[in-house]
């Protein structure tokens, strides 16, 4: 019984941006009561990006935070040891699209050339997938015009008043802006199908991730921690529509519920079943970062500690 | 308004002004009361009275920036509302622009008038050789003595020539041979076409020197009218000179004697609480 | 103006706004919308939204943690401000020396900053205190520097041969002096502590009206967006009917038109 | 001080900063790296990074346009936030209605408006300008409304017996006492107007300083996050330059220390 | 310093001061030149002099307040460096503090001194009463007439007892019989221990009446001493008697003379341009 005492029951948690669709599982997890159940207190901070959130587990204001699996992979190139403990999403959900008027003329990712692409930020990961996709078509990231547009409302001003002329972004942007046929999509993360054929398989994105020696220090509270997750990601796979609806936070849709379902139906394939990372899955991340990054191309990566995938088998033996 | 200026018209017409200031708490301090005072087109009139009785309160009606509690002001016999614009107002209070040189200072009030700049600076300088300051025209303020300041000011209200001439001790900061030579100055204008001066001195051979009537007030609170005397002198005077005259001499002695006392009283009730609830 | 009719002509600017708002944004013009409901909501949607919030009591949580942020940042911002602009202004070489620094400082984009706060002051209020604090600061400083310069020499001269020591000098004629410059910063400055603590919560928090609004954002709710900033709005006239209060009573001294004649 | 002392003194607490800032980034105290370079980088590296962007020349074309955003932004703010101040300051009646309004207008958080902005002006210069704008002329505003109150009441009787319509009085009397006032809001203001734009890109945009900081902060490159601020800084400080040369040539007239006795 | 504070030692001593005010354009004025004057410790010595000569110049450098180009100011025979801690200074200009009533601005000196407030205020009331101001206590500034500033002003300078008066024509916007009452004060107080006193005033009589030296500038540029006359009148003086003496009159008409043509002098001068390069 004494190891399973909980080392350390409050908890601070950072997200960026814990209202979107990337990061419902954290919501879940928190509406449904699983991280009280298992025991924890968990404090969660919304940031304005995921790059903040990250910032705060390094400098230690967080303890644990829910955002990209591509940051553990970053970070062990700049020396901080954080490893991801669990699988949120498995597809990062992106989705590259055209505004309508220009579909005509884009035929592939190297029509793309000369055009103006809004991404959520850049230097982010949207940024990263609209240069891996132009490349393919031998298109250089300084021959298309990077424009950042945020994730909200400013990315969807921006397409509707004409600004750019394609978009990289994460839902309700992408649904909102499909619903209202402002835009033709030219590659969508989001499914199966879609993964296959840009990344051939798994591109983790939502990751729970810890500070390594926190890991190690404080065992009893991650695999709680996991377990609570586990229990949402298992919810989420049989969830339907309603279920979501009695669940989340009724200001989520207020804006617009229709809308909001109809997203959360585009992104449920991308939520993880399993919450384990697979080597391809990493590979697959890894190759993204090194296409585009020079700053990572001469980084030795250990991926294999990127993912501890210790606690999401032991939440998963435990739930069956 | 243009139409009454007519010679031998009122220029300013006080009739039982009262002005009451009020103080913190809703109280009440009765300046001046129940004032009559008339000054008729072309008639130079002095105000003597003791510190604090009143007389720069008067000019301020006068000139319509304090509208009397009671009472009321007519200018060339019409009402005065808002700001009387016939006048030309001498501050004690030192009111020049920091920010423009006295040659700057003297030229505003023609070139709000509309005049060029280049006539406007050309007739200040005239002004500010007339005054002694030919070579201080390009002084900012702070940079003038106090007597230089005040010439400054009395060029600029005069080149503005106005009809009614409301001045608050003009001549305060100046040594005695140049308030002679401002006070000549003053009377060769006026004399030259008329107009009507409301003039604030405490150097009663000053007022007697200088003007046509010499009214005195009381001490304050309550200050009131007490006296009004008309100067038999001739004209045109020259100040220096007329100070010879027995007439003057007279004239000088009835005055101070009934002045003396009120400033002791002044002094007395100014030492009690001179103030009333609103 | 009495103050019955001055309320009144204040609702009535309020009335014209939202009735134009509520107008543009229901009623297209020449089949277009100018304010599409998608980008502004409209203001019956707002004021349910408001409503409910209050009813449901769930906006005092986050009011009060905004309204703990903005006096923080607004008083330590501004006290702080006043001393060093007193100090810069009293040493003229310290003030020559370290000028370009200060303005350069003034210069950096607050935003950027965020992850610092946290890094130096953890995710409680404190990192959003900080920003107001930024914001705050430099305003107040500028002004107080600026106010006791322009302190009038004569006065100056006569109460240094009145014997007052430097102190008392800053007591009896700089402060004074300084005051309305003060008073004038300070008004920018509610509104500016306001900002820095809802932008604080908007770039990380878990709680205050910019983590409402940032969560309305998040999923494109455009009344909560709109309902948390009409409540910010409320708030800081609030805060600065306070300081006017305050500034009335210390200026007592000054010629003004209540006074005139009886 | 002479100014070559001046200059020798600002160099060394730039020196004493930046010596601090590489010892306590690089050499741990206590075995603890007070500023960890995860998060400040170093010194020498931030001017790496700047040199290399000088050399490149790819900074020229993202100053250029913070430059033209922050000017505009800092012009149309001051101007329209003066005008404004003197319309308010003389129509005590429009003031007394709007007074609320425009408090609360200087509370609202401007990165919020940002979608607003994009909306409306695009992702070009004018979102940012715009965002400037709200930054710039909250503060001028307040200060020029401050400052007209100021004016001396002798002064302005005897303007009006000089015969000074509104219009003279304006720009006789209000305008020269409410300078100084607007010249200590400008000097807060260049920061601003700044800060305006640099936000305004990090918020959407596809070149200019604010862009340049974000593009680093998404790759956690701080060093490039520094080099860029550091750069705004430079910016700014030669800005402010040409503000005090305006300055100092409008108020001649004043009595100061450079004048006594020779 | 206190040492040097016997009687006989000197209080004031300009040696060849001379003050070069700088103008635009790299130009100098020249305003005072060469002035060689000492006021020894219980002396009283009156100022008289042309508009802008530069009397309040030479205070300005007695009190400190402004360093000559040239020459040496010795207070109490130790050279003045900074602000002349002996002295009180009854500027010409209006330097009340506006943010505080009278009674305020009137013990504000005693205050400063570490005096407490209660105390203070009861000296300042008692001084405010000497002035004839007993009820205006709790006025600020701005609800002051000209004259009754002057005298809070007055007030404030002597409640601290300073053993060095500078005093910029204290009676300058009094009535004659105000100032007579002033004047009758400040000889009472200055003979009660014996300060000195530096008098800068318009009015020759009252130079004459109360100083025991007048001394007599020429008119600026290069403004000089030229006369330094010792009254011959005995002490105690009633203002008012003192000047049906007939030694009164004489020395009156002595100094006239003099004065009368230099301001007519300063007068053309001052119309020439007055500077010179740097
Ligand atoms: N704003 C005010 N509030 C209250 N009392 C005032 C105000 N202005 C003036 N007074 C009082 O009114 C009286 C008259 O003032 P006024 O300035 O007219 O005097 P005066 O005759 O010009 O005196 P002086 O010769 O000293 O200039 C004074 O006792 C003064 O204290
Ligand atoms: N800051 C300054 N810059 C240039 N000239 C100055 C400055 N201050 C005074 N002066 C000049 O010096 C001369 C002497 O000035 P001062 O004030 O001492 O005269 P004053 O004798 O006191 O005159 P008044 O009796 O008019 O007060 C004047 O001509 C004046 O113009
Ligand atoms: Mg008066
Ligand atoms: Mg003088």
């Amino acid at each position: 019984q004494a190891q399973d005492k909980i080392e350390k029951p409050d908890l601070v948690l950072g997200v960026g941006g814990k209202s979107s669709l990337y990061y419902l599982p954290l919501t879940l997890a928190e509406r449904l009561g699983y991280f009280k159940e298992q025991g924890l207190n968990v404090t969660i901070t919304d940031f304005g990006g995921g790059s903040k959130s990250l910032q705060s587990l390094i400098g230690g204001s967080a303890d644990v935070v829910t955002g990209a699996y591509e940051h553990t992979i970053r970070m062990q190139s700049k020396g901080q040891d954080i490893a991801a403990v669990i699988e949120l999403g498995r597809f990062p959900g992106m989705v590259l699209a055209v505004r309508k008027d220009k579909a005509a003329q884009v035929k592939s990712f190297g029509d793309l050339k000369g055009m103006k692409i809004g991404v959520s930020a850049p230097g982010s990961s949207t940024n990263f997938f609209v240069n891996a996709l132009i490349a393919r078509d031998g298109v250089k990231p300084d021959e298309v015009s990077i424009i950042g547009v945020g994730t909200g409302l400013s990315a969807v001003a921006a397409m509707k008043k004409g600004e750019i002329d394609a978009i990289v972004n994460l839902d309700p942007v992408m649904t909102k802006l499909d619903q209202d046929g402002d835009i033709v999509i030219l590659a969508d993360s989001r499914t199966d199908e879609g993964n296959m054929k840009l990344f051939g398989g798994n591109n983790p994105a939502a990751v729970v991730y810890l500070k390594t020696d926190f890991i190690s220090k404080n065992p009893v509270t991650v695999q709680h921690l996991v377990n609570a997750f586990y229990k949402a990601t298992k919810w989420l796979e049989k969830a339907t529509p309603e279920d979501i609806v009695k669940t989340v936070p009724e200001e989520y849709f207020l804006g617009d519920k229709a809308l909001y379902l109809s997203a959360f139906k585009a992104s449920k394939p991308m939520y993880s079943t399993t919450g384990i990372i697979t080597p391809q899955g990493m590979q697959n991340g890894l190759n993204l970062l090194l296409q585009f990054d020079p700053e990572m191309k001469d980084a030795k990566i250990d991926l294999n500690r990127t993912f501890d995938d210790r606690f999401v088998k032991k939440a998963a033996a435990g739930q069956m | 308004m243009e139409a009454g200026v007519t010679a031998g018209s009122t220029a300013v017409a006080l009739d039982d002004a009262t002005v009451a200031f009020r103080l913190a708490d809703a109280r009440v301090y009765t300046a001046v009361e129940q004032v009559r005072l008339s000054v008729e087109h072309g008639e130079f009139v002095a105000i003597v009275g003791p510190t604090g009785c009143g007389k720069s309160t008067l000019l301020n009606v006068a000139a319509g920036l304090l509208r009397p509690s009671s009472g009321t002001v007519r200018i060339f016999d019409s009402p005065l509302a808002g700001l009387n614009r016939e006048a030309g107002y001498l501050f004690q209070a030192d009111a020049l622009f920091p920010w423009k040189t006295a040659i700057d200072n003297v030229a505003i009030g023609l070139e709000v008038s509309g005049l060029a700049r280049a006539q406007a600076l050309e007739r200040a300088q005239a002004w500010l050789t007339s005054v002694g300051l030919a070579a201080f025209g390009n002084r900012y303020p702070h940079m003038l003595s106090g007597g230089q300041r005040k010439r400054v000011g009395l060029a600029q209200v005069l080149i503005r020539d106005p009809k009614i001439l409301l001045m608050d001790e003009p001549f305060g900061p100046l040594d005695a041979q140049t308030r002679q030579i401002m006070g000549n100055l003053l009377l060769q204008l006026w004399s030259a076409d008329r107009k009507a001066v409301l003039f604030v001195t405490h150097d009663l051979e000053e007022a007697i020197a200088l003007a046509d009537r010499v009214v005195i007030m009381s001490a304050g609170p309550h200050a009131r009218i007490i006296g009004d005397w008309r100067v038999p002198l001739s004209r045109p005077r020259d100040i220096s000179e007329v100070r010879m005259e027995e007439d003057f001499h007279a004239l000088h002695r009835e005055i101070w004697s009934v002045l003396k006392d009120e400033v002791m009283k002044g002094y007395a009730q100014s030492s009690q609480a001179p103030v009333e609830a609103a | 103006m009495s103050r019955g009719g001055l309320l009144l002509f204040q609702l009535l600017v309020a009335l014209v706004f939202f009735g134009l708002w509520q107008l543009l944004a229901t009623v297209p013009i020449f089949g277009h919308t100018v304010l599409p409901p998608f980008f502004f909501s409209t203001p019956v949607n707002v004021f349910n939204r408001i409503l409910k919030w209050l009813i449901e009591g769930t906006i005092w949580r986050h009011l009060l943690v905004t309204l703990v942020e903005s006096v923080l940042a607004f008083v330590i911002g501004s006290l702080s401000g006043a001393l060093i602009g007193f100090w810069f202004a009293r040493q003229q070489t310290v003030a020559a020396i370290f000028d370009p620094y200060v303005k350069m400082m003034n210069a950096l984009p607050r935003v950027v900053l965020a992850p610092i706060f946290a890094l130096w002051l953890g995710l409680g209020i404190w990192s959003k205190v900080a920003l107001g604090i930024t914001l705050v600061f430099f305003v107040v400083f500028f002004n107080v520097y600026q106010g006791v310069k322009e302190a009038s020499t004569t006065l100056l001269d006569n109460a240094r041969m009145l014997g007052m020591s430097e102190r008392q000098l800053l007591r009896h004629v700089y402060w004074p002096s300084a005051l309305s410059w003060m008073f004038s910063s300070l008004h920018t400055s509610v509104g500016f502590a306001v900002v820095g603590a809802v932008v604080g919560e908007y770039l990380g928090s878990a709680a205050g009206l910019g983590y409402l609004i940032q969560q309305a954002e998040g999923v494109f709710d455009v009344a909560g967006v709109f309902a948390g900033m009409i409540v910010l709005a409320m708030f800081v006239v609030a805060i600065d009917l306070l300081v006017t209060k305050v500034e009335n009573r210390l200026l007592v001294w000054r010629p003004n038109a209540g006074e005139g004649t009886a």
